[in-house]
């Protein structure tokens, strides 16, 4: 299953990449699954653990830990947001 | 009913005029100016960097506006939110709505600046004399957005 | 804080750039423009025309904004208020309010134009197809200034 | 005891005239006093009757019924406002 996957503002920088494509175990189906199959990378990745406040979007729609994740998905990842 | 997200700045009276141009049935037009502060959080902000993500930031705008249209009766809105490296004065944000009546004008101007300010995908980064820092959100701005849900 | 009563149009970019310039503390600035509408009660009005009492007119809107400088911590304000004949779309009074934060300056721009509504001594004749008609006071008015007295 | 009384907006047409300098007896101490000697005018005037709903200024003051007038005074007569 690929999907894509963008991080923004400090969370990019934190990770030291603003996007990459993933080929995903079918068993990850969610953003929260996700946000755990990202962390278990291990060193700054620790910045998507489940009890970051981390925000997510599946499609460019703010998703939820239990928003279903498929192929072809863009799912971003970023920190709340702070403009206006 | 527009959006945009640009580099550019803007200008209010120019926007307010394009607006309420040719629909007489506009009395009331309330606007919002968003400006980058000097300091912030104790420290001296010396410029700023707005980050966003296109597409979603749009469509976020959007959907605040629709909210904002089935909330009140209003005739018009506009939201304009600039990214990019700004400097201390220069203008970020513009909220215009217009209105037959004043009351809905300010109630959904002040709506689509609390939500903008809470679900629109923007990031600001500082840079301080002591380096630069990505802005924290505010609680206060979550109270703001919060308000509304109580009718 | 600077209040006007004038026969001219003003440019609200302009008087917000005026306001925002050079005064890094601003983060916010909320803005009313008020226009003439091309219907009112039921009738077309072809123009309108202002009348305000010299002297009392802009000592009543100074008082408004102290009274709004007293109850909100704010950084500047300006009231822009025009007399004489007007055409539908043309703008009638302008309304700005500067501070750090954005509710401040929303409640306080509200404010002021709920109290010029009801305080400030001016007075609106329409011209109809049907003739001339003085404007009443709305009742709308009365209950948004009452509003500010519960706290 | 002289004053000088000015007339705004509808009461203004309805009178006929926008200002007066006129000379009270010593008893037409208030505005409400001055009122009525100005509704007992007759005709237009009963504009100003105690039940009208018309605005008082005293030296650019807003003023009650029972809001003193005195020598120099300046005074107004006028409708509600619905300016903005």
């Amino acid at each position: 299953m690929a999907i894509r996957i963008l991080y923004f503002a400090g969370l990019r920088e934190r990770l030291g990449q603003a996007a990459e494509e993933l080929i995903l175990p079918v068993a990850i189906d969610t953003v929260g699954k996700l946000r755990a199959h990202l962390a278990a990378r291990g060193a700054n990745w620790d910045a998507l653990d489940a009890g970051k406040n981390v925000r997510a979007a599946v499609n460019q729609r703010m998703a939820g830990a239990e928003t279903a994740v498929g192929e072809g998905d863009e799912v971003a990842f970023f920190p709340p947001v702070t403009g206006g | 009913m527009s959006v945009k997200v640009q580099a550019e700045d803007f200008d209010v009276g120019r926007e307010i005029a394009a607006i309420t141009r040719g629909n007489l049935a506009i009395g009331a037009v309330a606007s919002f100016v968003g400006t980058v502060r000097g300091a912030n959080d104790g420290a001296g902000v010396t410029a700023m960097t707005l980050e966003y993500y296109p597409g979603m930031t749009e469509t976020s705008l959007d959907d605040i506006v629709a909210q904002a249209r089935r909330r009140w009766d209003i005739i018009d809105a506009l939201v304009v939110h600039r990214y990019g490296r700004l400097q201390p004065g220069e203008q970020i944000v513009l909220v215009v709505v217009a209105g037959e009546h004043r009351g809905e004008a300010f109630a959904a101007c002040e709506f689509i600046m609390d939500f903008l300010k809470t679900e629109a995908p923007f990031w600001k980064k500082e840079e301080t004399p002591h380096g630069s820092r990505w802005v924290d959100a505010r609680e206060a701005d979550d109270q703001a957005a919060g308000r509304w849900k109580n009718p």
